[in-house]
Parts: structure tokens; C-alpha cells; sequence
């Protein structure tokens, strides 16, 4: 195990390595910004990637032309083993807006930068498949949803006849269409799947069918506090993650230390979902190779927690309690009471089915030997979560990035070394008892006290980066604040729009039978990945005029009711 | 083939333990426990028409417009997101969460909830003020604590141009009488 | 044959396909809840089908995205005649907290002509259940439009 | 033949013991089907009439013939899928009610016909000319192959312990020597011919030519109304007729009588729950482990039936 090395030290080791490269903006805690020239990303990466075994996590693009005269891209990698997160900010002149692709060194960026290519119309130059992937087809060209000129809720011409541009199947080989509605996607995805028979040779994606466009919302109306019940909405599996990163990365970038109790608050619901969420998985899983039954057990033992996050919170699925400070409302005072039974028949329950899937021939027939994805592509295309778990990287934020409350919960990071189905069905089951394991410990150390921090406005232009380990892998978060009550900028990487770029390598050599199986072992969430869950600021004109005692007055009654 | 046998039986074991526990809802009813966010309720008559639930509303569900004499607040519930956000802006306690989710229509405008509440006027050129209800609360508020003069707050019926026109027409006076 | 006794059928068995329009996932799990244990359709004769040309009934969730909306359309025509056109959850019923984007067209509403709006967000199963009962007459509808003038 | 002969013909086609109570019990006992999977997933379940309903819906429904389908093939297939288990069940049945009707090589005519609804799936899947029929016609072609040389085995077994290929010769042997499961080859068969018959059927974990999670009902992914109704109607009589056929030829002899048909319904019971038990707790295979599993381990063990046979095991 390598000593774990401060962010001020990474800091100083870099401005040795790349004198005229890289000048130091901030080294805060776990964040450390670099300045760096476009030339120079290539080089950086190979070496991030080489001697730092740096884990490649997103780029952000922002159109700060009207503040800064510039596009900025910031790549942002995370050091796990320093618990740091590497944030390189470049600038690109609006006259010439390329960046050199880092694609070609590291694979996992693919996705990241066709995306600054649709959204942001920076080309990333060098990039081997530089083809449309967020906007619809029918999107015409040379319009760019997240420059500061457009307005969110303009709705440009439709450009009739335009097809996805998809690659045509190799020679001998024939077409076998996956979507985009497809019974064991709950979500709209596109992927040709090329075949010999029945044996696959190649495929295609053309996902983003579920694109929304939340980044431009902010525009009109979101503010601060009303982002995270957007967030809450891009994924409805694992709302609450998405809403506590947001939240925490805004603090972050505020400086706000929110009090024990919500840090606790927040680790405990999102285990719930963690629970709900795995076992949900457990019954799809089943469910694409055949066997209902299991998927109709598990989702009976998983409704219980979805009758108690409805109890806790008010709601099965969207809880609507992160914001920025703290959660809104406590926990019912007997929360204890109703939470622990249900868990401990959840994990009596959980037993008997972990020990039928392990002992299931069938299961095993078909989860054993399929869809594998190595170490080195599991690496190389930056997966995270249980997908890299099972193929034996032994990473997890809420160890390697500690968050909410988890620095003082014990738990075990579940890692296995097969990489096939097999092995990430393995994980989520392990992982199902350490989130009860986790559950328990909460219920057991939660502190009293206020569940929402004080704090005045939030300070413009400050950077915030968060992690939070989602029950399909690490959810990232971007925060840039703003002037006024908006973020500048907010970008959300969700697990999947890592996890799905190694379908491919999955499905290599498969038969067509194993690809719904295959597909879904990563437990994509499509709706996460394609939010692009951006909220930009701009002078948006309030509409109705307010009355200073009013305010007064309603500012009163949501302390008095927070309280 | 015997260790399947065995895991086979265990299964069975598995699903047999629960039972059938599906619920009789909707023939039995099923509510929801705790403080469950249903459908928003709205009290017509403690609302006073001053926004402050739109601006809080993240799906931006409600909307002010003032026509004919009143002030249209309309809430389109049919994109509600239940998140509770209007019911905790509300100076007034308005709006609150009901247990209500048996909310299926055909029809989207169903679940729509107009108010109209009275526009106050400027006692001067009779331009439109905000709702009478808005006015009269902000007055009693504020002759309740007593510190403010009766004519100020008599003055509150005043559009700006009209307060800043008498201001100054005071102020002519003044100087005149000055003079 | 019988026109009562073909009613009677229509009544006693709809499969369902279940399209995802851009929706969050919230809407479509809880549509798969329903199927199970707890709540249980089939009590109702509903099924979920995989395939539109085996549907009676399109289960819609999401605000129907720029990209997705032509799919729809076409698996729309893919269902036999007659059909219905259930949308769940707010993204369907009007357009959800992203109604006004670039990238959705507002509703279900506003690209399909639909039978039976079900919201939420996510509407409990206990509210799909609801729906799916109300549309077979078993119970009563409990929303209407409210307006109030102050006098 | 007089008139009234043949309108007793037609009315045993058509509606005793053919078509129409067929279809009756096969629909009945598929809510039996999907009323134990219920209980097995710990949920409610159908009412009794749902089988019904869901016909009845089907065959009111407008039924769409996709473009670039070929028009024949798609049309007929379902007609022959039904025409091959209606006389499937006349065989079956009339052996029962009636073993007078009994025919030479009966049971060989029933083994072809009871082939028909495969081979009219994979002309529906040919026919309807989308990625998902085609490879669910391919995979429902390997698999009649694989389960076919079982099934044909397993009657090999039948035929050479009793000698017969005849209902009524097969029942006087059974009263003579005792039900044919009783000996090591003709529980062997019996084994084989329950594997077969889950295939036959489509159920899982052989389900792999209709496979809804991957091909999304493959053959069938096309049809709508009618056709689909009338392809759910042949396999609701399968359910009914292959079981029972499966009953006649192994437990023991049939007679008119009240107290065979009691135990006739009692034995017809026990396989339906195994089908339907191991139809509801396993996963799907894929083709090619399903293939093995034929051509291999089920192979080999009818084969090593046939020789108990011929050695009078």
C-alpha cells in the first residue's frame, strides 16, 4: 500500500513534473485544479494514467464566454489511493474551439467527449469515433444546447430524413436490433448487435433516447435549493444519490459543513436504496434469463423498504429530503423501531435466496462463464461499481473517497475476481448484507442535533467535485457556482455512462441469448446517463415581484418547520 | 443432480415460507403511512395570491397572471412532482400535502386548480396592486406591531409613480411654502 | 361473435407493453412492481407483453423525448386496433419538472391521443392499480378541476 | 361412409373429443398453470376465466400483417398449428373414450401430428420476415430435431415392450404386465418423454425459440389477434393431449370405465404439476446447452432404455 499523500503534495510533485504545463489553481482538501494548455492533455493523461494509475472520471464543458471569453474543459481524474480528486481546467479560444482527444489513451473517455462535441461544439480532434451521441437525430447541425446562447426552451426544426448514423454489420454477418424498446431494457436504448448465427461479432449503440436536457432548466427557473429535486428525477432507481452528490458537491464548493445528523440521515437512505436497489436488480437479472419466480421473491422482499423509505421520507422513490446544508425534515421519531425489523427479515430473507441462486444449476448454467469483461478492459474503459468489482478492481468512493458518514462505518469493499456475470451477480448479493451491516451501524451511532447547517449565500465562481458510490458505481458531481441563485455549471457523470461503454467488450464472442443477460449485469441506468444534468446561470427575471416581508415571513416558517 | 435436488427444494422452501401476500387493494384500501406527499391541497381562502409556492416550484407547476380584475393562480398538477417545495414557501399555510394519490382522470385538466382572488387597486390611478387579500395582510401585519403611522400604511394602496409623484408633489409644496 | 360477451373479454384481459418515453426509470419499476407479488395485476388479467403487436394497452412513462418520439409513434401503429394509451407518472400526464426542454415534447399528450392519465411521481403501484381498475369501471374517478372566485 | 357417419366424425373433430373440448380443458388447465405459478411467486394470481377472456379478447382484435411478411406462409401457419393439435386430440382422446377407434400405427400417426405446431411455428417465423422470427424459426427448428430423436426413442422403448404401436393393443398389455412405468426401460422412457414434452410445449426451460427476454416472443413477435389467438389455443390443447398422451402410453392400462377415468384424471394431474413446477423454477437455457443436454445426456439414456429393453428390463 502506497503512503497516502496529501493534496498539497500531489500538487507540488506535479508542478515539478510539468513546470510549463501545469500551473496550480486550488489544492483544497480532496481537490486539486490545475491550469493546464490543450497541448499538453495528451501527455498528462499518459501520464496520469501510466505512473499514477489515475482513474479517468469525466470532462466538463463550460461556455464562460460571456464571463471569461473562453469554452473551459476540466477533466477531472481521481488519485483513489490519495483520495483526491485531479481537476485539469483548459481553456479554448471560442475562434478555434478543438482539444486534442484523449480517447486514444484512455479509452473510458470516449463518451465524455462526443458529448463536449454535441453539447458544447468543441471538437475533440484525434478521436476515433467522433459520431452523434447525445442529440436526436433530427437535432440539426451546428446547435449547441449548452452554449450560454440557447435558449432551454427553444426547439430547433426538426431535419427531416436524418437516420442515426450506425455502422454497417461486418461482411456475412446479419443485423439483430436490440430496442429501442426492448423487454429487458426498462429504458429506451438502441444496440445492433451484429451475428453469424447466433453467435455475435460485433455491435453498435445508439443510446440517449432518454435525453431531457435537464441542464438547461436552470435557465428559467431552478435555483440552489430546487436543483436537487431535479436530480432526484434523473435516475428513479437511485434518485437519492444523485441529489445527495449535487448537494455535496455544492457545499463543497461553499465551504458549508452540514451537521453529523444529516451526514448520518443522508448514509442511511442511501443504503436503503442501495438494499432496494440490488434486490431489484437480483429479480431483473432473473427475470432476463427466464426464471420469474426469482424476480417475483425478490421483489416481494424488497417492498418492505419501499413501504419504509415511503414512511421515513414520504415518498416510495423520489424523497425529496437532500438540499444543500443538510436534509429538509428528521427522521420520524420511531424510525429505529420500524427500520431495524424490517432489515433483519430483509437479511434473513436475503440468506435463503443468496443461498438458492449459489446453489442453482441453471443459474449457473447461464451466469457462469458469460459476458466477461478482464481486468485490464475493466481498467482501461474506466468501469466503476459492482462492474468493476466483479471483474476484481477493488474500488468503491466510499472507501476511497469517503463521503456522508461513511468514514465512520465499517464495511467490507466485495470484490471478485471472475469478471463474468457470474461474479457481479456475486457482488451485489455480498454487497446486500454490508448495506444492511451498514443500516445497522447508523441506527445504532446517529448523534442528535440539528439536521441543517446555517449559512448565508453561496459565494459565485467557487468549484466543487463529489463522489457517491450508487448501487451501480460511483455517481460524480460537478458543481461551479454562480452568481445569483444558480450554479454555473453542473455536470453529472452517472455509473453507466461508464459501465455501458463495455458492453462491447462483454459481448464479445457471446451468443445472442447471453446479451440480455450480459447487458444487464452492469444494471444500466440509461435515464442517469443521459440527464447531462447541467444547470447554467443567467439572468433569469423573476416572475412575480416579492414583498421583502413576505419573505421575511416564509423564511421564519421553513426554519420554524426544518427545525 | 442431487445438489441441484437440494437447491431446487431450498428454493421452493424460499417462496412457499411468505405465502401469498398479495394485497385486496382497491378493493381494501391501502394508504400510505407517515407523512405521506399526496396530491397538493389547496385552501382557496387563506391564499393570497403572492407567489412565493411559484417561485419555490421546481416542475414550475404554478402560475400567476393578472386579467379582468383578478389574479389567476393556477396550479397544472398534472406535472407535479410532489415534492412538497410549495407547501413549505406558503406564508400562509395554504397548501398542504393530502394522503390523496387515487388520482387517475382521463382527462389532464382535472388535475388542474384555478383560484381567482381580487386585485387591489391604486387609490390614485387605479393600476393594479396585487391581490386585495395580499394588501389587507400586510397591512394588519404591520399596524399590528404598532410601529409604523396609519397614514404609511394607508399609503401601501399606492402604486410607485403615484407615491413618488406625491412625493415630489409634497415636496413642490413644501419648497413653495418655503418659498 | 356477441358483442356483450367480446366487451366482456376486452374487459377481462388487457396486456400491457410498457414504453419508456424518456422517463426517469421511477414510473417503469414501479409499473413492474405492479406485476408483483404484493400488488399483483394478474388478478385483473393484465400481463405485460414484449412485443407492441400482442398489446391492448400502451403504458407510457416519460415526457416522450425529441429522439424517442418517433419510435413511439411507430410502436403506437404496431399495436392492433382497438387500444388504449395509459400515461404514468407527471413526465407523462404534463410534461414533469422537464417540461419545457429542448429535448421533450411536454407530455404524452401532446404526441399520442390518450386514454387514461395516471400521475405521480412516481404514482405508488396502488395508484397504477387504481387507474388500470377505474378504466375497467370498478372504481369511481375522485379528481376533478377545482376553481374558486373570490367573492 | 353414410351421412350421419361422417357428421359423427366432424363432431368429433370439431367439437368431442376434438376441437372444441380440447381447447375447453387445455385453456382450463393453463389457468391451472398460471394459478400454481402464482402460489409458487406467492401472489394471487388469474381468476378461472382468464384463459377464456384472453382467447376471446384475441379473437376480437384487428390481426395486422406486417409489411414484407410473406402472406401465406404467415396466414397459414397458424392454421396448421392448430389443424395438427385438433387431430393430435382426436387420436388421444378417442383412444380413450373410445379405444374401439383404435387404428393400426395410431400412435405413429400421433407422433406426426403432434410434430405440426412446431413445424408451423417455424414457418410463422420464416414467414414474418423480422430478425427476431428468423432466429427464433432457426432455434425452434434445431430444437424439433434435438427433442424429436428423444420423443421417437422413447417410444422405440414403448414399442418394443409391448410390440404394438396401438392405444388399445398398448392398454391390454398394461392390464396384463402392469403400467409400463413400473419397469426400469419404461420409467427410463417416461423421464425422456417428460423432457421432450417440456420442449414440445415451449415452457422453460426449453422456451428458447420464443424466449420473450431476448427475442421477444421470436415466431410469434409478429402476430396480433387471430393468428396469435389461435397459436395460444394450439398450445393450450398440447397441454392437454400431450400429457395425457404421455399418461396412456406409461401408467397404466385405460377403461371405460368410472374408476379408471379417476385414476386416468389423478395420474394426468401429478405430470401436469411436475411440468409446471419445473417450468416455474428454472431458468432458460440457451440453445446450445439445451442441444447438449438432447443430444447428450437425454440420448444416451434412451438409448441405454432402448437396450434395457430389448433385454427385457
Amino acid at each position: 500500500m502506497p503512503i497516502r499523500r496529501t493534496a498539497r503534495q500531489i500538487a507540488e510533485q506535479f508542478a515539478i513534473q510539468f513546470p510549463e504545463w501545469m500551473q496550480l489553481e486550488m489544492a483544497t482538501g480532496d481537490t486539486i485544479q490545475f491550469g493546464v494548455d490543450r497541448k499538453a492533455l495528451p501527455p498528462i493523461t499518459r501520464y496520469l494514467r501510466d505512473e499514477e494509475q489515475a482513474r479517468f472520471i469525466v470532462s466538463v464543458g463550460t461556455d464562460r464566454r460571456l464571463d471569461a471569453g473562453y469554452f473551459e474543459i476540466t477533466n477531472i481524474f481521481g488519485l483513489d489511493q490519495d483520495q483526491v480528486f485531479l481537476l485539469l481546467r483548459t481553456e479554448v479560444d471560442p475562434a478555434d474551439p478543438n482539444i486534442p482527444s484523449i480517447t486514444p489513451e484512455i479509452h473510458g473517455a470516449n463518451w465524455a467527449e462526443r458529448e463536449l462535441q454535441d453539447m458544447l461544439g468543441v471538437t475533440a480532434v484525434g478521436h476515433p469515433d467522433p459520431r452523434r451521441l447525445v442529440l436526436p437525430d433530427d437535432w440539426p447541425d451546428g446547435v449547441h444546447p449548452l452554449r450560454k446562447d440557447f435558449a432551454y426552451n427553444q426547439r430547433p426544426e426538426i431535419v427531416p430524413g436524418r437516420n442515426p448514423e450506425l455502422k454497417s454489420p461486418p461482411e456475412g454477418s446479419t443485423l439483430f436490433p436490440i430496442g429501442p424498446f426492448y423487454p429487458t431494457l426498462e429504458e429506451p436504448v438502441f444496440i445492433n448487435l451484429f451475428v453469424h448465427g447466433e453467435h455475435i461479432v460485433g455491435m453498435d449503440y445508439r443510446g440517449f433516447f432518454a435525453h431531457r436536457g435537464i441542464e438547461k432548466l436552470g435557465d428559467a427557473a431552478l435555483t440552489y435549493q430546487q436543483v436537487p429535486f431535479i436530480a432526484e428525477r434523473i435516475c428513479g432507481i437511485c434518485g437519492f444519490v444523485h441529489s445527495s452528490c449535487y448537494c455535496q458537491a455544492a457545499e463543497k464548493a461553499a465551504g458549508i459543513e452540514i451537521p453529523p445528523r444529516a451526514r448520518y440521515i443522508r448514509t442511511l437512505l442511501l443504503e436503503l436504496e442501495r438494499i432496494h436497489s440490488h434486490l431489484l436488480w437480483i429479480g431483473l437479472a432473473c427475470h432476463f434469463i427466464g426464471f420469474d419466480t426469482l424476480f417475483m421473491q425478490a421483489w416481494r422482499i424488497r417492498e418492505p423498504v419501499m413501504w419504509l423509505t415511503e414512511y421515513i421520507t414520504g415518498n416510495r422513490k423520489t424523497y425529496g429530503m437532500n438540499q444543500i446544508g443538510g436534509v429538509a425534515r428528521d427522521l420520524p421519531e420511531d424510525a429505529k423501531d420500524r427500520i431495524l425489523p424490517v432489515i433483519e427479515r430483509i437479511a434473513a430473507e436475503v440468506a435463503g435466496v443468496a443461498d438458492a441462486i449459489v446453489g442453482d444449476s441453471s443459474l449457473a448454467l447461464r451466469l457462469q462463464g458469460t459476458g466477461i469483461l478482464s481486468a485490464a478492459a475493466a481498467r482501461d474503459l474506466c468501469v466503476i461499481g459492482p462492474t468493476a468489482r466483479g471483474s476484481g478492481l477493488d474500488i468503491d468512493a466510499r472507501r476511497d473517497h469517503p463521503f456522508a458518514a461513511y468514514g465512520d462505518m465499517e464495511f467490507e469493499v466485495c470484490v471478485e475476481q471472475g469478471g463474468d456475470n457470474w461474479a457481479r451477480t456475486m457482488v451485489r448479493i455480498r454487497e446486500l448484507s454490508e448495506a444492511i451491516k451498514i443500516a445497522r451501524q447508523v441506527l445504532d451511532k446517529i448523534p442528535a442535533g440539528p439536521v441543517m447547517a446555517d449559512f448565508a449565500e453561496i459565494p459565485p465562481g467557487r468549484v466543487g467535485v463529489s463522489s457517491v458510490e450508487a448501487p451501480r458505481g460511483e455517481v460524480h458531481h460537478y458543481v461551479r457556482t454562480g452568481a445569483g441563485q444558480r450554479p454555473d455549471r453542473w455536470r453529472v457523470r452517472a455509473p453507466s455512462f461508464n459501465n455501458l461503454q463495455s458492453i462491447p467488450a462483454l459481448l464479445q464472442g457471446m451468443t445472442i441469448a447471453d446479451a440480455p443477460i450480459s447487458i444487464g449485469s452492469l444494471d444500466p441506468c440509461f435515464s442517469c446517463t443521459e440527464r447531462l444534468g447541467v444547470v447554467d446561470q443567467t439572468t433569469g427575471q423573476l416572475r412575480i415581484y416579492k414583498q421583502a416581508d413576505l419573505l421575511a415571513e416564509f423564511r421564519h416558517k421553513r426554519e420554524r418547520r426544518t427545525r | 443432480m442431487f445438489r441441484h435436488t437440494i437447491s431446487e427444494l431450498k428454493e421452493a422452501l424460499v417462496c412457499l415460507q411468505a405465502g401469498q401476500v398479495t394485497l385486496r387493494y382497491p378493493f381494501q384500501p391501502h394508504p400510505a403511512e407517515g407523512e405521506f406527499r399526496g396530491l397538493p391541497a389547496v385552501e382557496a381562502s387563506r391564499c393570497i395570491g403572492c407567489g412565493a409556492c411559484a417561485n419555490a416550484c421546481p416542475a414550475r407547476v404554478i402560475s400567476l397572471e393578472d386579467i379582468e380584475g383578478y389574479r389567476l393562480v393556477k396550479f397544472e398538477l398534472g406535472r407535479c412532482t410532489y415534492c412538497a417545495s410549495c407547501r413549505d414557501a406558503c406564508p400562509q399555510e395554504a397548501i398542504s400535502m393530502s394522503p390523496m394519490f387515487e388520482t387517475a382522470t382521463g382527462a389532464a385538466a382535472d388535475l388542474v386548480i384555478s383560484l381567482r382572488l381580487k386585485l387591489a387597486y391604486c387609490r390614485v390611478c387605479g393600476a393594479p396592486l396585487g391581490t386585495r387579500r395580499a394588501m389587507e395582510w400586510v397591512q394588519s401585519a404591520l399596524s399590528e406591531t404598532g410601529e409604523y403611522p396609519g397614514e404609511m400604511i394607508k399609503g401601501l394602496e399606492m402604486c410607485l409613480p403615484c407615491k413618488r409623484r406625491q412625493a415630489l408633489t409634497t415636496a413642490i409644496l413644501l419648497e413653495e411654502v418655503a418659498a | 361473435m356477441n358483442r356483450g360477451l367480446l366487451n366482456w373479454c376486452f374487459k377481462k384481459s388487457i396486456w400491457v407493453y410498457h414504453v419508456n418515453a424518456g422517463s426517469c426509470n421511477g414510473c417503469d419499476i414501479e409499473i413492474l412492481d405492479v406485476l408483483t407479488p404484493y400488488y399483483d395485476c394478474e388478478r385483473f388479467g393484465i400481463r405485460l407483453v414484449h412485443t407492441p403487436r400482442h398489446a391492448d394497452a400502451l403504458l407510457v412513462a416519460g415526457p416522450v423525448t425529441r429522439q424517442v418520439r418517433e419510435r413511439l409513434l411507430r410502436v403506437y401503429e404496431a399495436v392492433p386496433q382497438p387500444k388504449l394509451v395509459i400515461g404514468v407518472g407527471s413526465c407523462a400526464t404534463g410534461g414533469g419538472i422537464w417540461f419545457d426542454s429542448y429535448a421533450t415534447y411536454g407530455g404524452l399528450g401532446n404526441v399520442l391521443p390518450v386514454n387514461l392519465y395516471i400521475p405521480g411521481c412516481p404514482p405508488r403501484p396502488e395508484a397504477i392499480l387504481y387507474g388500470v381498475a377505474q378504466a375497467l369501471g370498478l372504481v369511481p374517478k375522485q379528481v376533478a378541476a377545482q376553481e374558486y372566485v373570490e367573492t | 361412409m353414410t351421412l350421419d357417419k361422417l357428421g359423427l366424425h366432424i363432431f368429433s373433430t370439431l367439437v368431442f373429443p376434438g376441437f372444441f373440448f380440447t381447447a375447453m380443458v387445455g385453456l382450463f388447465l393453463t389457468w391451472v398453470d398460471r394459478k400454481v405459478t402464482a402460489v409458487v411467486q406467492s401472489r394471487m394470481g388469474p381468476p378461472w376465466f382468464q384463459p377464456y377472456a384472453d382467447i376471446g379478447k384475441l379473437l376480437g382484435k384487428q390481426m395486422l400483417i406486417p409489411r414484407g411478411s410473406r402472406r401465406v406462409g404467415f396466414l397459414l401457419a397458424p392454421l396448421i398449428a392448430l389443424a395438427g393439435s385438433t387431430l393430435a386430440a382426436v387420436i388421444v382422446f378417442q383412444a380413450l373414450f373410445d379405444p374401439a377407434a383404435s387404428f393400426v400405427g395410431d400412435i405413429i400417426v400421433l407422433v406426426y401430428l403432434a410434430a405440426l405446431p412446431p413445424i408451423a411455428l417455424i414457418i410463422a417465423g420464416a414467414a414474418s420476415r423480422s430478425p427476431f422470427g428468423a432466429i427464433g424459426a432457426g432455434r425452434e427448428m434445431s430444437m424439433v430435431l434435438a427433442y424429436e430423436v428423444g420423443f421417437v426413442l422413447a417410444i422405440t422403448i414403448v414399442l418394443i415392450k409391448t410390440g404394438s404401436l396401438r392405444f388399445s393393443e398398448l392398454s391390454a398389455y398394461q392390464a396384463a404386465h402392469g403400467p409400463l412405468l413400473f419397469s426400469l426401460s419404461g420409467l427410463i422412457a417416461l423421464v425422456v418423454a417428460l423432457f421432450c414434452a417440456q420442449a414440445k410445449l415451449g415452457y422453460l426451460p426449453f422456451d428458447i425459440s420464443e424466449a420473450d427476454t431476448e427475442l421477444i416472443g421470436g415466431p410469434l413477435a409478429e402476430y396480433s389477434g387471430s393468428g396469435l389467438a389461435l397459436f395460444k389455443l394450439a398450445v393450450a390443447m398440447t397441454f392437454f393431449h400431450l400429457p395425457a398422451f404421455l399418461v396412456i402410453l406409461f401408467m397404466g392400462p385405460i377403461e371405460p370405465n368410472l374408476f379408471s377415468m379417476a385414476g386416468f384424471l389423478i395420474k394426468l394431474a401429478i405430470l401436469l404439476f411436475l411440468i409446471i413446477i419445473v417450468k416455474s423454477t428454472h431458468a432458460r437455457l440457451r440453445l446450445d446447452q439445451a442441444l447438449h443436454l438432447f443430444w447428450g445426456k437425454l440420448a444416451i439414456l434412451a438409448l441405454a432404455g432402448v437396450f434395457l429393453a430389448l433385454i427385457g428390463w
